[in-house]
């Protein structure tokens, strides 16, 4: 019981702390843009044509870093299969997915994968890009995971998209160098801003990221249900 | 140039030793070539006034040859012969040559160095590879105790460091300079760091306990060179530390001095007793070197010009004597197979030339005339009385009277007394043995009787430092308190002992009887009664001294070790197990900071 | 000339192949580490020439920092990354010989490297964080891929302290963002004057706290000996060798280049002392070998973090010269030390001191490396380590700390009673067999080559430290090679 | 009462809430949940320090667009990468938690002290 | 920012509170881990009120959905009560 009171008391020193200093040096709301983030926002639809400024800048001109994010996803899944190969799975009796849920998610299915393609197509113009688009297909196939009975996806089929869609994004780095000597350059026309093909190759990467997010996300919960 | 070639062609014929292992014949030949060539470069390079400096670019180290070098290089590669031909009797794979060759080498940069890094870096060396012969060893217990002597030299050689560190931040140069202007405490301590790792290797009293123990789980002939040579890198420490790096220490630090002196002294009293007190053969001889080695630091700590002297030939004589009693040993090992008193006796009529060996070996232990032992011991005396220390002299005297009851111990246990059934067909010490014996046995007695041949250049090396008081020359000498002509006084020691033998022979004639031709109370004596008591030779002393010697430096290290394994019982609690108590380290490690450096936030 | 960027484009599209090779034969992914470390150590080798002075620029998505992300490699961690990439294909070529590894291993183990290389090339904090995250959550995977209950403990302490660092160390990354604008390294060393007294120690601390888990200070490597133990060696030696390398590397970069030296170094200093002193006397209590070296191990990193910290007190270059040399003290000879204890036991695990007993004279060339490496990091002549600890203790006595040559000292010879103590018990008895194939001892024998050669020509090392301890020191050349102008 | 104290209370209260949880939780998967909810408020913080007063969301959907007064978008970038980071760490930590569960039988913390002293 | 949002705000923020402790207190891990999938839910609108779409969109996603069913399946296997 001591253990707790005093961490308790920690803890709340720590968040006392941590509250009194942002309170202090950086009052809510009044930090003007400055340095980096005003650049972004004057020139960022010149540079790279995505109205979605934070899109730009996440496949853009931090372009690297999302790069290492795939490979941090990359390495979740890998590691998790890793760890849960072999993994026995008891036979305790799975409660029958009545028939309403079988047959709604069955027309379910292909509307969140069009929701899903929808986000990672427009993710230089609406909010919202690869990432989230990528774990709604995940989470339509986790729906499917529940509500079918014997469903399940080729586990060769994840994996070689997966693979594929990294390599294909490494290429996309790869020709941003040999095009225009640095990595992730954009290179293809920016076209007119606010339409479908525009922004160079952001939609490119999104749509790159959106197979690779959801192949993955499919892959962990497949090992996951069968571990 | 020649001194760093010297070093590099003895590395070369350690590792050709090492690659040629499996080829005995080759083997030996190549390695006694190296060993005669670096005895005869030191022979004829004593030459005084030489100095010659060296600078090699790798981490700029610094060679200097001073003549003292020259006089401890011929005594530690002429016992590295005497090893050397011994050692090939026993089978050793080429490792354990190459070690001795590196352990050698170590030992003979020691003397060149002049920078107090490199003399560091090489005292390392030898440390290392002498704890990795002595790893070699024949016994099981040779891993315990060849562990504790690294951890003892190690100990000596990071207090080196630590002075040499304090030096150069104190005086800016890393060579081995005087200290003697500095300012406050600092050099004292300074001093005491310096001379450590010298105590250690001279086996002086609080720091002697890996002695005996090292000394007879090594390999019988390592034993030769390592108590006979390599303790005499202790001496040379002494030597350096004393004059080279404190001159003025007589004016500054007498009482220091007078410490040294007793400390010494002591060790040669107390590790005499302890002598006696041993069963083994070889742990009562380690216990005899270190007790000489007293002898030795008494000399320095008295600080006139004939006590050094005395101490640097005590030095001479104890590299002769000692290693002539380890060799006379190792030959006794190497036929019987035992060094444990209690199993030995009545070898002298199977192992006459060693008798003899072992005989003038304990005369010079106990520094009767004709033999080295003596001109040392008398030289010391007379230093003991000009400097009127006579608590100190006492304890001197008695320590020589225990080395009396040692040797005779000794050579009681092994060689007189009943000759034991398995010992009956028991041949000669082999060739290489009997070879060192007899070697050992021309300067032990050329120097007894004519001494002035090394006080020659011993008086060189001191008079650089202390004003000379002592007349001499080939073969009498003569101090303020009178004059001593050794040829004389071992003329007349040879002669009584004549007389005595005549006597003994003719009177003898009545009735030869044989050993077991005797009666105790009405028992007949068969052939397996234990006539031979070597065992409780000294039971009644045990008794008298019995309690105060059960108390022993050891108590001290085991204090030390209990201390640090409670710091690290205290400092593994850190680590309980719990992966939240650890989260909670990283919560606390944050909240502690920002607390103390609350004044900033 | 290759774009250095390549080294982690490269790699990464080799992890992203092994899975489309696995499929071809199962043969196949067990080469790819190897060939991606050769291949990475040709770019770099060949870019040597033109890292001279100051940080070579290499830019991403086509615009100049601090606009856009950019890696700077000055010679100093030109050296840290040959250093990685070498040490990780050495490891490589040792798992050659292992054939029933799942193909997964491989790409953990690739990304482990990536990630470390990753570090120490980006000029860029935030994607320092991210890098940081690719190293701790690989190497918790490759920790906990043993799969025993030792190595899952030891897998999931390391991942929750690591979530929370990086947490922390991202939060600090935030805060010095908001005060300076840019998260650019280079800018925000520029702009580091103006900032707020309270604001930088804020942001100092925070990062410590991220920094300090991956570089194993006192309280913050708690997890350390339970992963170290837990792992398989080979595991252990990436940890120690490779891992903790990169941290050292972030640990120089951000509080000497971007901090200069501010509040965090004089921390570390205390830290360094207190690591170093409690790792040493709890190694000393250990019956178990593995666990020993895992403490020794953090020992000699708090004694790294130590010398590290020094140079806020005196700007010199041979305490950089010194960190450089105990970095690659520690890194081979502890992953030798890592490496030949598997041979030793034979990779069953049981590392006791008591039944290892003897095994040093049953297989003599995994007790000879032992020897050696223990030899080394204790600093014995004659062995790499001797010419770090002297330095180690030069350095000290520069920057006028002569009470803690004591310390060391006194340290050390604890270190020396403890291996000591593990070398005499190897050659004692007789102990069990363990065959050992060709690939396993070649590359013991590499790492125990570099110990023992550099430990009796020192010279070229020394040459190479100097010239990356320099580049680390002109922290302006450094900036302004990064963004023009001081 | 302004908007500060709501956001940059509540994300401290979560992180001091999410660190508590992970320190006293006793089964495994309690102490991932608050590594998770600590997660949670520090992106919740980053992207409240990024807010300006009266600023609109950083995507301009009418083109010419007018500079207006716009939040700051760099946060928000980094806390898209934070995010998927945080949740690939839970997915590893949760595939050791289900094998320590296979492994040791319980996921009670405190049989997790084998490896100790 | 005007009034009524902020008093949403905080309306929510209790929710939080709520939640928060509902996860601190629960022994049954399935409560626990719904009320980190409210919290993820409440830190999104909170991203929306912060004029933040995109993290908005990406904490539902991730937060509440994608991990919540992550916790659902190791619970599944970790056992679900726990003090076991």
């Amino acid at each position: 019981m001591i253990r707790k009171i005093i961490a308790f008391l920690v803890v709340f020193y720590f968040g006392y702390i941590l509250y009194s200093f942002i309170a202090v040096n950086f009052p809510f709301g009044e930090r003007p843009l400055k340095g980096v983030a005003a650049h972004y926002v004057d020139k960022g639809i010149e540079e790279e044509g995505a109205t979605n400024i934070v899109t730009s800048i996440v496949t853009l001109y931090r372009g690297f870093d999302t790069l290492g994010e795939v490979t941090v996803l990359f390495l979740a899944a890998t590691g998790l299969g890793l760890l849960l190969a072999g993994m026995k799975e008891e036979e305790k009796e799975k409660p029958e997915p009545t028939l309403i849920m079988e047959t709604t998610t069955r027309y379910l299915f292909p509307l969140v994968l069009l929701f899903g393609t929808y986000i990672f197509i427009h993710g230089h113009l609406t909010p919202g890009g690869g990432f989230p688009a990528g774990v709604v297909i995940a989470t339509g196939y986790f729906m499917m995971f529940i509500a079918q009975k014997q469903f399940k996806p080729s586990e060769y089929l994840l994996s070689a998209t997966e693979s594929f869609a990294g390599t294909l994004y490494v290429i996309m780095g790869l020709l941003g160098l040999a095009l225009a000597f640095s990595f992730l350059a954009n290179v293809m026309p920016l076209g007119v801003p606010n339409t479908v093909f525009s922004a160079g190759i952001i939609p490119v990467i999104y749509i790159i990221i959106g197979f690779k997010v959801g192949s993955e996300m499919t892959g962990i919960l497949a090992h996951l249900k069968e571990a | 140039m020649a001194m760093f070639y010297l070093l590099l062609l003895l590395v070369l014929v350690g590792i050709v030793s090492f690659v040629l292992g499996p080829i005995k014949v080759l083997r030996n030949i190549i390695a006694f070539l190296g060993a005669v060539t670096a005895f005869f470069y030191f022979l004829t390079n004593i030459k005084p006034g030489l100095i010659y400096s060296l600078n090699i670019r790798v981490y700029n180290v610094h060679f200097e040859a001073g003549f003292s070098s020259m006089f401890f290089g011929v005594i530690i590669t002429a016992l590295f012969i005497i090893f050397l031909i011994a050692s090939f009797h026993e089978e050793n794979d080429g490792a354990y040559y190459l070690f001795a060759y590196l352990t050698l080498t170590g030992a003979l940069a020691v003397l060149f160095a002049k920078d107090l890094i490199s003399f560091f870096f090489f005292f390392e060396t030898m440390s290392l590879f002498s704890f990795l012969m002595v790893l070699k060893g024949k016994s099981d217990t040779s891993f315990r105790s060849a562990f504790k002597y690294l951890v003892w030299s190690v100990f000596g050689g990071y207090a080196f460091l630590m002075g040499t560190f304090l030096k150069v931040y104190y005086t800016h140069s890393v060579m081995i300079g005087d200290i003697s202007y500095l300012a406050g405490g600092v050099k004292l301590l300074i001093l005491i760091l310096l001379l450590a790792p010298f105590a250690v290797k001279a086996a002086l009293m609080p720091f002697h306990l890996w002695a005996p123990d090292a000394y007879k789980d090594s390999k019988d002939t390592f034993t030769v060179f390592f108590s006979g040579g390599l303790s005499k890198i202790g001496v040379f420490g002494y030597f350096l530390v004393l004059f080279k790096v404190f001159t003025e220490i007589a004016v500054k630090y007498p009482y220091f001095l007078k410490a040294f002196a007793w400390l010494g002294a002591i060790t040669a009293a107390l590790s005499g007793i302890y002598a006696f007190m041993q069963d083994d053969a070889k742990k009562l001889l380690a216990y005899s070197s270190i007790s000489q080695l007293g002898y030795v630091a008494v000399g320095f700590g008295i600080y006139t010009h004939f006590s050094v002297v005395a101490a640097l030939f005590h030095a001479l004589g104890h590299a002769v004597f000692e290693s002539l009693l380890f060799l006379v040993v190792a030959g006794v090992y190497y036929r019987t197979k035992t060094t444990d008193l209690r199993k030995m006796g009545g070898l002298i009529k199977r192992m006459p030339l060693s008798f003899i060996g072992l005989l003038f070996g304990i005369i010079a232990t106990s520094g009767i005339p004709p033999t080295i032992g003596f001109p040392s011991k008398w030289l010391l005396y007379e230093a003991l009385i000009l400097k009127g220390d006579l608590l100190l002299t006492s304890l001197v005297f008695f320590a020589s009277i225990t080395a009396f009851l040692y040797s005779y111990k000794l050579v009681h246990g092994i060689f007189l007394g009943k000759l034991h059934e398995e010992h009956k067909n028991v041949k000669e010490a082999p060739l290489g043995y009997a070879f060192g014996t007899v070697v050992l046995l021309v300067p032990l007695l050329v120097l007894g009787i004519i001494p002035g041949l090394v006080i020659k250049p011993i008086d060189y090396i001191v008079r650089f430092y202390l004003k000379p008081e002592l007349g001499y020359n080939l073969a009498n000498m003569n101090t303020p308190l009178g004059h001593v002509n050794f040829p004389v006084v071992g003329l007349v020691m040879g002669l009584t002992f004549a007389l005595s033998l005549f006597i003994y022979l003719i009177a003898g004639k009545s009735y030869r009887a044989e050993q077991t031709d005797n009666y105790t109370a009405t028992e007949a004596i068969d052939e397996d009664f234990e006539l031979h008591y070597a065992g409780e030779f000294y039971g009644f002393m045990k008794k008298a001294f019995g309690r105060p010697l059960t108390w022993s430096f050891e108590k001290i290290l085991n204090a030390f070790l209990k201390l640090f394994s409670f710091l690290g019982e205290v400092a593994r609690g850190f680590y309980m197990g719990d992966a939240r108590v650890y989260l909670f380290y990283v919560i606390a490690f944050f909240a502690l900071l920002a607390y103390l450096m609350g004044g900033k936030l | 000339m290759v774009s250095p960027i390549l080294v982690i484009a490269l790699s990464l599209f080799f992890a992203f192949v092994i899975p489309l090779l696995g499929m071809v034969s199962k043969k196949l992914p067990r080469l790819v580490p190897p060939l991606a470390m050769l291949v990475n150590l040709w770019i770099l080798i060949t870019n040597i020439k033109f890292v001279s002075r100051g940080a070579m620029l290499v830019t991403t998505a086509g615009l100049k920092p601090p606009i856009a992300i950019n890696l700077a490699i000055d010679r100093f961690s030109l050296l840290f990354v040959i250093l990685i990439q070498l040490i990780g294909l050495l490891l490589s070529v040792y798992y050659l010989s292992q054939d029933n590894r799942d193909q997964r291993f491989y790409m953990l183990f690739l990304l482990n490297i990536l990630g470390a290389s990753g570090i120490v090339m980006t000029g860029d904090i935030f994607n320092s964080f991210v890098f940081l995250e690719i190293l701790e959550i690989s190497s918790f995977g490759l920790v906990a891929s043993k799969k025993d209950r030792k190595a899952l403990e030891g897998g999931f302490k390391y991942m929750v302290i690591g979530a929370i660092g990086s947490s922390l160390y991202l939060l600090g990354i935030i805060v010095l963002y908001l005060t300076t604008g840019s998260l650019n390294m280079a800018e925000i060393a520029k702009l580091m004057p103006h900032i707020p007294e309270s604001i930088k120690l804020f942001a100092a601390l925070l990062l410590l706290a991220g920094i300090g888990v991956e570089v194993e200070l006192f309280p913050l490597n708690a997890w350390a000996p339970d992963a170290y133990h837990g792992a398989k060696d080979e595991i252990s030696t990436q940890l120690s060798s490779i891992i903790s390398k990169a941290g050292i590397y972030l640990a120089a970069r951000i509080f000497f280049t971007i901090f200069n030296g501010f509040y965090a170094l004089k921390i570390i200093f205390y830290l360094g002392v207190i690591t170093f002193v409690i790792a040493e006397l709890a190694a000393l209590m250990q019956k178990n070998v593995k666990r020993m070296l895992a403490y020794s191990s953090i020992g000699q990193m708090g004694l790294l973090m130590l010398i590290l910290s020094l140079v806020a007190k005196r700007g010199d270059v041979f305490v950089i010269t010194t960190v450089i040399l105990l970095a690659l003290n520690h890194a081979f000879g502890k992953g030798l030390l890592f490496l030949s204890l598997g041979a030793l036991s034979g990779g069953n695990g049981e590392y006791e001191i008591e039944n290892l007993g003897g095994n040093g004279r049953a297989n003599p060339l995994a007790g000879f490396l032992f020897t050696v490496g223990a030899l080394s990091i204790v600093g014995m002549p004659f062995f790499f380590g001797f010419w770090s600890k002297i330095s180690a203790l030069i350095s000290l006595m520069k920057t006028n700390v002569i009470y803690l040559i004591a310390l060391v000292l006194v340290i050390s010879l604890v270190e020396i009673y403890y291996y000591g103590n593990v070398i005499v018990n190897l050659f004692r008895g007789e102990g069990k067999k363990y065959g050992i194939s060709i690939v396993p001892a070649a590359v013991m024998i590499l790492f125990a080559l570099f110990v023992i050669v550099f430990g009796i020509w020192p010279h070229p090392v020394f040459q190479i430290a100097q010239s990356a301890a320099v580049s680390l020191i002109e922290r302006t050349t450094y900036i302004s090679s990064i963004i023009g102008g001081m | 009462m302004n908007g500060g104290l709501l956001f940059y209370g509540s994300s401290v209260f979560l992180m001091v809430m999410g660190i508590f949880i992970a320190i006293t939780g006793k089964h495994l998967i309690k102490i991932l949940l608050g590594i998770d909810l600590f997660d949670v408020g520090l992106n919740l913080l980053i992207i409240s320090f990024g807010y300006v007063n009266g600023g609109t969301a950083p995507i301009f959907s009418k083109y010419p667009h007018i500079f207006k007064n716009v939040v700051d978008p760099v946060p928000q970038a980094l806390v898209l990468t934070a995010i998927v980071i945080g949740v690939a760490e839970m997915a590893m930590g949760l595939a050791i938690v289900m094998k320590i569960k296979e492994k040791f039988g319980t996921c009670n913390i405190a049989k997790l002290k084998e490896l100790k002293w | 920012m005007n009034n009524l949002i902020l008093f949403m705000g905080f309306g929510l923020s209790l929710v939080l509170v709520v939640a928060t402790f509902v996860v601190w207190l629960s022994k049954d891990l399935l409560v626990a881990i719904l009320g980190s999938a409210v919290v993820s839910l409440v830190a999104s609108i909170f991203f929306l009120i912060l004029q933040a779409p995109d993290v908005a969109i990406t904490e539902a996603a991730i937060g509440a959905g994608l991990t919540t069913g992550i916790l659902l399946y190791a619970m599944k296997k970790a056992g679900r009560y726990e003090d076991d």
